[in-house]
């Protein structure tokens, strides 16, 4: 009954197919429109440079929707067992549903979910093939608080306002954050939970205005509510405090809301971006080629660079269907990509560093996100923005 | 007696029903009705339940859609008009089941009755009417509906019909549920509408009831119609 | 009350009968509006009671305080000797109590044997077997006429049919007293004189106890053994049909003048 | 069917809601399902069917109280996911083994299932309905408040571990396994559910209740309990394919509790036709293959499918099941002429 | 003293926009029974259409659009009345079978959004810049203005509903339909218009609020959640009982942010709800059922 569900049935024998389960629809749909753009022109890339081993790569896009667990089931066998991918690539396959989804298939799997509950099943199910080819959210709390210090700007005081949604990623990237903050002899004055459907922000807001702190932090993975945060505050915003609008900042769904400058002057942070440099400027102009629009800082480069790590590893070990063979490569490589040098550590994750796969800070600013720090290098100049002063 | 004794050629034809067949569905309810009647006349209709009297009413009033045939009513054809014309136009169905806003006092669904232009330009004065008419409404204009017993919500829907300033009334088993002495008490209204000009079709389960006061009658059966001859004599003849 | 025992029910067991159901002092509220006023009065058992009254009097108030369906504000009310006031609706069923509604209820979706099942599979308190059902089925759709249409779906079924339905199924609870409310509203002479003609079949072959309110007073005199008229809620007689037909007071408020003087 | 049969096994809503679904009949599509399992290798095939069984049994378990027992209740999801938290939750803090975990999931679920029905029966009918959503909706939100009892937050529970027994494991991996697993389920559930419940004397009450309580009651039917009654079973059953779910999928996350979810649900009653059997049942099937056959749709999967719905509900109000019913009519009919 | 002032401004300013959206949904329920599934997506329909006519395409200036963005929405809510719900209006179960339908619309409605506009949330400019300070307290002006609005439009409404001949007829089609044709009411007509009138309703809603929130394709649930409690506490079709209930939950709202946090705003909201229908089984302002007789 149910032939011809996936794409691609007509599928020549010397092509590579690898499977893309992202979303679609619902909720996420605004990454998963990201994700696929970045994984076609990656694909098109390597078969406009003759494709892997000579064989034609070829995507199949599975839509997770809103990433419930069954739907990751589906996802796996779909793409696995019916569509014979030998690659499985996501931004985020579900935060979770996708480890037991795709572990016990053994094909290589490569995600971004950045998560240190997920990157522990990993290990915890003994995942050989599955790699997080980005830090964890722990570890982004810690570098984003150095890189705020390090920004050279000079704080009225040492307090630090925290607002963070329920997701685990949120509030655990908030806590590493408070900690760093505290080691460096901040206070935090406040780190309070707040719940997706929010749109009620007075309350908060008056805590924070009642705390008078230096740094106003929010890290909600929505751009919708964030963007409601910093309205409702700019309203009546704390004088002389940075406002750090974490991850959201750099998602693709808050690009128009920067593009308007209605959030000048606001801080922000990615995982991993396209580096400064000719490969950077090359892409970002392959991206404006394909797609008329520059690519979000978030989620473009970073696919861009799984897929071709993959493309890679595949080289070294010879064939696409020899998983295993295809996962030791992966495992020993140290892959030179568009965000960085990306090599996995023993829990198959990178390590964020300079050296590696390093984090950026940005500001809002001219309608545009422009990198403060890349990992500990100071790229650009922080701006007090007029509604602070 | 003097309207009674008066024939339709002498007075205009109010509404003829012609040759009309009605449906529910796939169920032949009314199988090529004809009916005549006269300016000022009150006209009966008995017959069995289950045999399509309410069905007639409501096809006269627009309420269920006929299949074929024609009704005309002040000499025009009304078949395709909307049930809110024909009201505003003054033919106006009171229902056996009543049909009355539950959660409404009496007062309010006797306002609702006047509620087009028609019924709005008497309202006050129509209003009163139905309170002599029935007293126990009066008392009771505060109460829902829902909560009146059987016989006060048959008196709400006849005086509902009544504040619509009909022309003609098609009543459908009016004494439905009421006290003996109320439904003297109905029929005397009816009889005395009649008198006071509005043209009355009225519909009852058998002639018994009826026969004092109506000028003709039709029966039905089993949705075929017969009988409507002038029963003026004979209503006479009761009343002596 | 010596002189109406005399003249009233029928043998002389059913004078000295024990009262079926007894009232005592009941009284029903709606806010302001007092609907029963202190009712006192027996059901003797195997009698037809009649009730009768002006529209609103609380006729259908009464019915409902008789079986549960409304909680009376205040007095006692007994079955067989059994205070059974504060009970719950269903309990009635299984003491015996059966009912039937002005408004015939039915349910649309079954066909009309199923409608009839449901009162045999949950009027007795105990279970009977399914050879027991049938049988109660049976007797219930042939005593009402109702045998040849039981395939038919309840749904379609028109008013008579509908009151026929509902009595057959309040029969295949196998009740001692039945409570019917206005059961020839709406039927033409020839189907009262069916519906009289069974309820009279009911009464003496079963035995049935038969509490009827009816605004069909003929057909109520010629039925009942006693007839109770109620007005405003409060008892304005309790006599034999005969003498109440000629009660001054009852042609005043009830009967009207025309046909009953 | 004996004629006495016809009268006594008390159909609920009569034979004419169950035509042309005899036992036999029954049974048999079940064998031709078990049947078609061993010749389906695509696991993924696989994975939409066992959806379905999945599906199968909320669908049904929800037509019992919304369709035949007439109670607007839209916790259904809630009771499902309640189902899938237990046994989680069971297995994973406290370590019990998945197929006891199970049966207490069930067993809790029809409890929670006792709670909500209990204020409910105070309410009047679209009440009922309001008030049951309102607890659907409260469900994310306390899951997220009560992480400290090991909810696992919106973040959710993974590694239910895989159910065990007769020395089978039942992995991710193994779909034949869960394919027989979930069939059987299925199968028992909703038969249990319209040949045994609402074929007896209680789902007469259901019936009886949902066409006129007024009469029910004065023959003797206790609303109280029956409700209640209804309203257990049907928790029963959910929990039960909630719990399954769980331990399918091998993981637990608030997203079970998102719109999709529960739209796709009342899709399969829309698009089945509620308490007319088997309307909900085939509901499940088609809307769940459906969906996954829009999977090429991809942004315009559920686009179709919204459309289709409208179609289905403005071209055939009363669902697939009217169809169904037309036909073994004419069966029916049929059959009767030749006895003639 | 001026932050609580700030939160219970806050929680009006919010409960103002609620109660918009929550009429709206009240009046169809009032009116058809029918608890409009679609009307959340119809409140991002609405928001996309003002964007499309104000900063997305024509550049139109406020009150034009609004002038343009009326009519559009009423003949929207027309359409879906004649088209989807009248055809199944009379037929067996209609109420589940419209309910279903609504669902549908909003699954068809939601994924049309995200085709058209694509997922990514749109911003749209406040309509009004700047600050103004009420008792010391510093709030947008944007938000005075949609609270008074939002008043305005809620007041004109209950008017229109309880003083107007219109508003009776629309009471008089929920009681009993036939009734209502009998009395010459035209009953599709006060069906096609309630429904009009509830998509406008919600649809300048979208458009009010769109510049406070960002217009997203899935935008729409969370508001018709909300505004469906809304409308359950009040009382199902007491347009009153809802901005009653708009007003109380706001309120609650605030203060539950303001001292237990966030996170316990659903909860609380819900609790209430569960509250409210244990002790007034008919909601805060709905008619009571009082026992039938006979
Ligand atoms: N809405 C309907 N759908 C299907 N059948 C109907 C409908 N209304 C009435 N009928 C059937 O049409 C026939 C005639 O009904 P109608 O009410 O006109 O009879 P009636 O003479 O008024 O009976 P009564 O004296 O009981 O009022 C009956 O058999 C009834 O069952
Ligand atoms: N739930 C209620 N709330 C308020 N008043 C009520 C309620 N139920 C009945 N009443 C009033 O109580 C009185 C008695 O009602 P009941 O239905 O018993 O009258 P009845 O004797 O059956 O009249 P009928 O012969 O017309 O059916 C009526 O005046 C009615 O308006
Ligand atoms: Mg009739
Ligand atoms: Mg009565």
């Amino acid at each position: 009954a149910i032939v011809g569900a996936t794409a691609p049935v007509t599928a020549q024998a010397d092509t590579i197919k690898i499977g893309a389960p992202i979303p679609q629809t619902g909720p996420f749909a605004s990454d998963g429109g990201v994700m696929e753009k970045a994984i076609k022109l990656a694909v098109e890339d390597l078969n406009k440079a003759g494709g892997v081993l000579g064989q034609q790569v070829e995507v199949t896009f599975f839509d997770i929707g809103d990433l419930s667990p069954d739907k990751l089931q589906a996802a796996a066998a779909n793409l696995i067992d019916r569509g014979k991918s030998d690659f499985i690539v996501t931004g985020y396959g579900g935060f979770g549903p996708d480890i037991p989804a795709f572990c016990p298939q053994g094909v290589p799997f490569i995600h971004n979910d950045a998560f240190t509950s997920v990157v522990d099943m990993m290990n915890s199910m003994g995942c050989t093939s599955i790699f997080n080819a980005s830090d964890v959210e722990a570890s982004y709390g810690k570098v984003m608080f150095d890189q705020l210090a390090a920004l050279g700007h000079q704080f009225p005081n040492k307090k630090i306002a925290i607002v963070h949604g329920p997701y685990e990623w949120e509030s655990g990237l908030t806590k590493a954050m408070a900690d760093a903050a505290t080691a460096q002899g901040w206070e935090v004055v406040m780190n309070e939970e707040v719940p997706y459907e929010s749109v009620q922000w007075q309350g908060i807001l008056s805590k924070i205005r009642e705390a008078q702190p230096a740094l106003v932090h929010i890290e909600v993975l929505d751009a919708g509510l964030t963007y409601t945060f910093l309205q409702q505050y700019f309203d009546n915003p704390v004088k002389g405090a940075v406002v750090n609008a974490g991850y959201a900042a750099s998602v693709p769904a808050f690009g128009d809301v920067v593009a308007q400058g209605k959030v000048e002057g606001v801080l922000g942070m990615t995982l991993s971006a396209q580096l400064p440099g000719p490969e950077g400027d090359a892409f970002i102009k392959r991206w404006q080629a394909a797609y008329n629009e520059t690519p979000p800082w978030s989620l473009a480069a970073q696919l861009y660079d799984e897929v071709n790590m993959w493309a890679a590893a595949v080289k070294t070990a010879g064939s696409a269907s020899d998983h295993a063979a295809v996962v030791k490569a992966l495992k020993e490589m140290s892959f030179k990509g568009l965000t960085g040098t990306l090599k996995f550590d023993d829990k198959f994750k990178i390590p964020t560093s300079d050296a590696s796969q390093p984090a950026f800070l940005f500001q809002v600013h001219d309608k545009a996100l422009k990198p403060l720090m890349i990992g500990t290098r100071k790229t650009g100049d922080f701006v007090m923005p007029d509604w602070a002063k | 007696m003097r309207a009674s004794s008066i024939s339709i050629s002498e007075r205009g034809t109010l509404l003829s029903v012609r040759d009309i067949d009605v449906f529910y569905d796939d169920l032949h309810i009314l199988h090529g009705v004809s009916l005549e009647v006269g300016e000022g006349e009150l006209v009966g209709v008995v017959g069995a339940n289950g045999h399509g009297k309410s069905t007639l009413l409501k096809a006269v009033c627009g309420l269920v859609p006929v299949a074929s045939g024609d009704i005309l009513y002040a000499g025009e054809s009304i078949r395709r008009r909307s049930v809110s014309e024909l009201v505003e136009r003054g033919l106006v169905y009171v229902a056996e089941d009543r049909r009355l806003f539950p959660d409404m006092t009496v007062r309010e669904n006797l306002l609702l009755g006047a509620f087009l232009a028609r019924g709005r330009g008497h309202e006050q004065t129509s209003l009163r009417r139905v309170f002599d008419l029935y007293p126990r409404l009066a008392e009771r204009q505060e109460q829902l509906a829902r909560t009146l017993s059987g016989g006060e919500a048959q008196m709400l829907a006849l005086g509902r019909g009544l504040m619509s300033a009909p022309a003609l009334l098609a009543i459908d088993e009016p004494s439905l549920g009421l006290a003996p002495k109320l439904v003297d008490t109905m029929l005397e209204t009816i009889a005395e509408l009649k008198n006071t000009g509005t043209t009355i079709l009225l519909v009852e389960q058998s002639l018994g009831l009826i026969d004092g006061i109506v000028d003709r009658v039709y029966r039905l059966e089993e949705g075929i119609i017969s009988g409507g001859a002038a029963r003026a004599a004979m209503a006479m003849a009761d009343h002596r | 009350m010596q002189a109406e025992s005399l003249h009233s029910g029928r043998t002389a067991a059913q004078v000295a009968a024990a009262p079926i159901m007894a009232l005592d002092r009941v009284s029903k509220q709606f806010g302001p509006l007092k609907a029963l006023d202190g009712l006192s009065f027996d059901i003797r058992s195997g009698e037809i009671l009649g009730i009768a009254g002006p529209n609103g009097a609380g006729k259908s108030t009464l019915l409902n305080v008789c079986t549960g369906v409304l909680k009376p504000t205040s007095g006692a009310l007994s079955f067989e000797g059994q205070a059974v006031a504060g009970l719950a609706a269903h309990h009635y069923c299984g003491l015996g109590i059966a009912r039937t509604f002005q408004i015939p209820q039915i349910f649309s979706s079954m066909s009309v044997e199923e409608n009839v099942a449901t009162g045999a599979l949950f009027g007795p308190t105990e279970r009977l077997a399914s050879g027991a059902i049938k049988d109660r089925v049976d007797e219930a759709l042939a005593i009402t006429g109702l045998a040849s249409q039981r395939r038919q779906p309840a749904g379609q079924a028109d008013l008579l049919t509908r009151k026929r339905i509902m009595l057959a199924a309040a029969l295949a609870t196998e009740p001692k007293l039945v409570f019917l409310d206005e059961p020839l509203s709406g039927l033409n002479g020839e189907e009262v004189d069916i519906f009289v003609a069974l309820f009279r079949r009911l009464h003496s072959a079963r035995g049935l106890t038969l509490v009827v309110v009816e605004h069909k007073v003929r057909a109520l005199a010629d039925l009942s053994d006693r007839i109770l008229i109620l007005n405003a809620g409060t008892l304005l007689c309790l006599d034999r049909p005969e003498a109440m037909l000629r009660d001054a007071r009852v042609i005043d408020i009830y009967l009207g003048a025309r046909n009953f003087a | 069917m004996t004629q006495s049969d016809a009268t006594m096994t008390a159909q609920a809503g009569g034979k004419r809601l169950l035509a042309g679904t005899s036992v036999p009949f029954y049974w048999a599509a079940v064998g031709v399902l078990a049947l078609a399992g061993m010749l389906i290798t695509d696991s993924y095939v696989q994975h939409v069917l066992i959806l379905c069984f999945l599906w199968c049994m909320v669908a049904a378990a929800w037509d019992l109280t919304l369709g035949y027992a007439g109670i607007f209740n839209y916790a259904q999801i809630a009771l499902f996911a309640a189902g899938a938290y237990a046994t989680a939750m069971l297995t994973l803090k406290f370590g019990v083994p998945p197929v006891a975990a199970i049966i207490a999931a069930t067993a809790i679920t029809a409890l929670l299932g006792l709670a909500i029905a209990l204020p409910c029966l105070r309410l009047q009918g679209e009440y009922v309905a309001l008030f049951t959503f309102a607890i659907h909706l409260a469900m994310p939100p306390l899951i997220q408040l009560a992480k400290g009892l090991g909810t696992g937050g919106t973040m959710g529970l993974m590694g239910v571990p895989p159910i065990k027994f007769f020395g089978l494991t039942f992995g991710p991996l193994n779909k034949i396994g869960w394919y027989y697993l979930a069939l059987t389920a299925a199968a028992i559930s909703v038969y249990v559910i319209y040949y045994v419940v609402l074929r007896s004397r209680t789902g007469r009450a259901f019936v009886a209740l949902r066409d006129s309580a007024n009469f029910a009651r004065s023959l003797g039917i206790n609303e109280f309990k029956y409700k209640l009654l209804a309203f257990v079973l049907s928790a029963l059953v959910t929990g039960f394919a909630g719990a399954l779910y769980a331990h399918y999928t091998s993981v637990v996350t608030p997203k079970i509790l998102g719109n999709e979810f529960i739209l796709l649900a009342i899709v399969m009653l829309a698009i089945g036709g509620i308490g007319r059997f088997p309307g909900a049942v085939l509901g499940a099937f088609v809307v769940t293959i459906l969906n996954e056959l829009l999977r090429d749709a991809g942004t315009y999967r559920l686009l179709i499918l919204g459309i289709l719905v409208v179609l289905t509900l403005l071209l055939l109000p009363q669902g697939l099941a009217s169809i169904w019913e037309r036909v073994s009519r004419r069966k029916h009919k049929a059959r009767t002429k030749l006895k003639e | 003293m001026t932050q609580f002032l700030e939160v219970i401004f806050g929680g009006i300013a919010q409960a103002a926009a609620y109660s918009i959206i929550a009429v709206g949904l009240s009046l169809v329920y009032g009116t058809a029974r029918t608890l409009n599934f679609a009307h959340g997506a119809l409140y991002t329909t609405g928001a996309y259409i003002s964007w499309i006519l104000t900063v997305g395409y024509l550049g139109l200036p406020l009150w034009l659009a609004v002038l343009v963005l009326i009519p559009i929405l009423f003949s929207i809510g027309v359409a879906i009345e004649t088209l989807m719900l009248r055809p199944l209006r009379g037929g067996k179960n209609w109420r589940v079978t419209a309910m279903m339908v609504t669902l549908g619309l909003a699954f068809v409605l939601d994924n049309a959004n995200l085709i058209l506009f694509g997922a990514v949330a749109k911003p749209m400019p406040a309509f009004i810049e700047g600050t103004v300070s009420i008792f010391g307290v510093t709030v947008s002006a944007y938000r005075v203005a949609v609270l008074i609005i939002a008043l305005v439009i809620v007041a004109l409404l209950e008017v229109f509903l309880n003083r107007t001949r219109f508003g009776w007829a629309v009471r008089a089609v929920a009681q009993d339909i036939q009734g209502a044709r009998q009395v010459g009411i035209d009953v599709n007509r006060i069906f096609a218009f309630t429904f009009g009138l509830s998509v406008v309703l919600t649809g300048m809603a979208g458009l009010l609020l769109s510049p406070i929130f960002l217009i997203s394709p899935q935008g729409g649930w969370e508001p018709f959640l909300k505004a469906f409690v809304i409308v359950v506490l009040g009382g199902l079709g007491s347009t009153r009982g809802a901005i009653a209930a708009a007003f109380f939950l706001g309120l609650v709202e605030a203060m539950v942010v303001y001292q237990l946090g966030a996170s316990w705003t659903m909860p609380v909201w819900l609790v209430t709800l569960l509250l409210v229908l244990m002790i007034r089984p008919q909601g805060l302002l709905g008619k009571g059922q009082s026992e039938a007789a006979g």
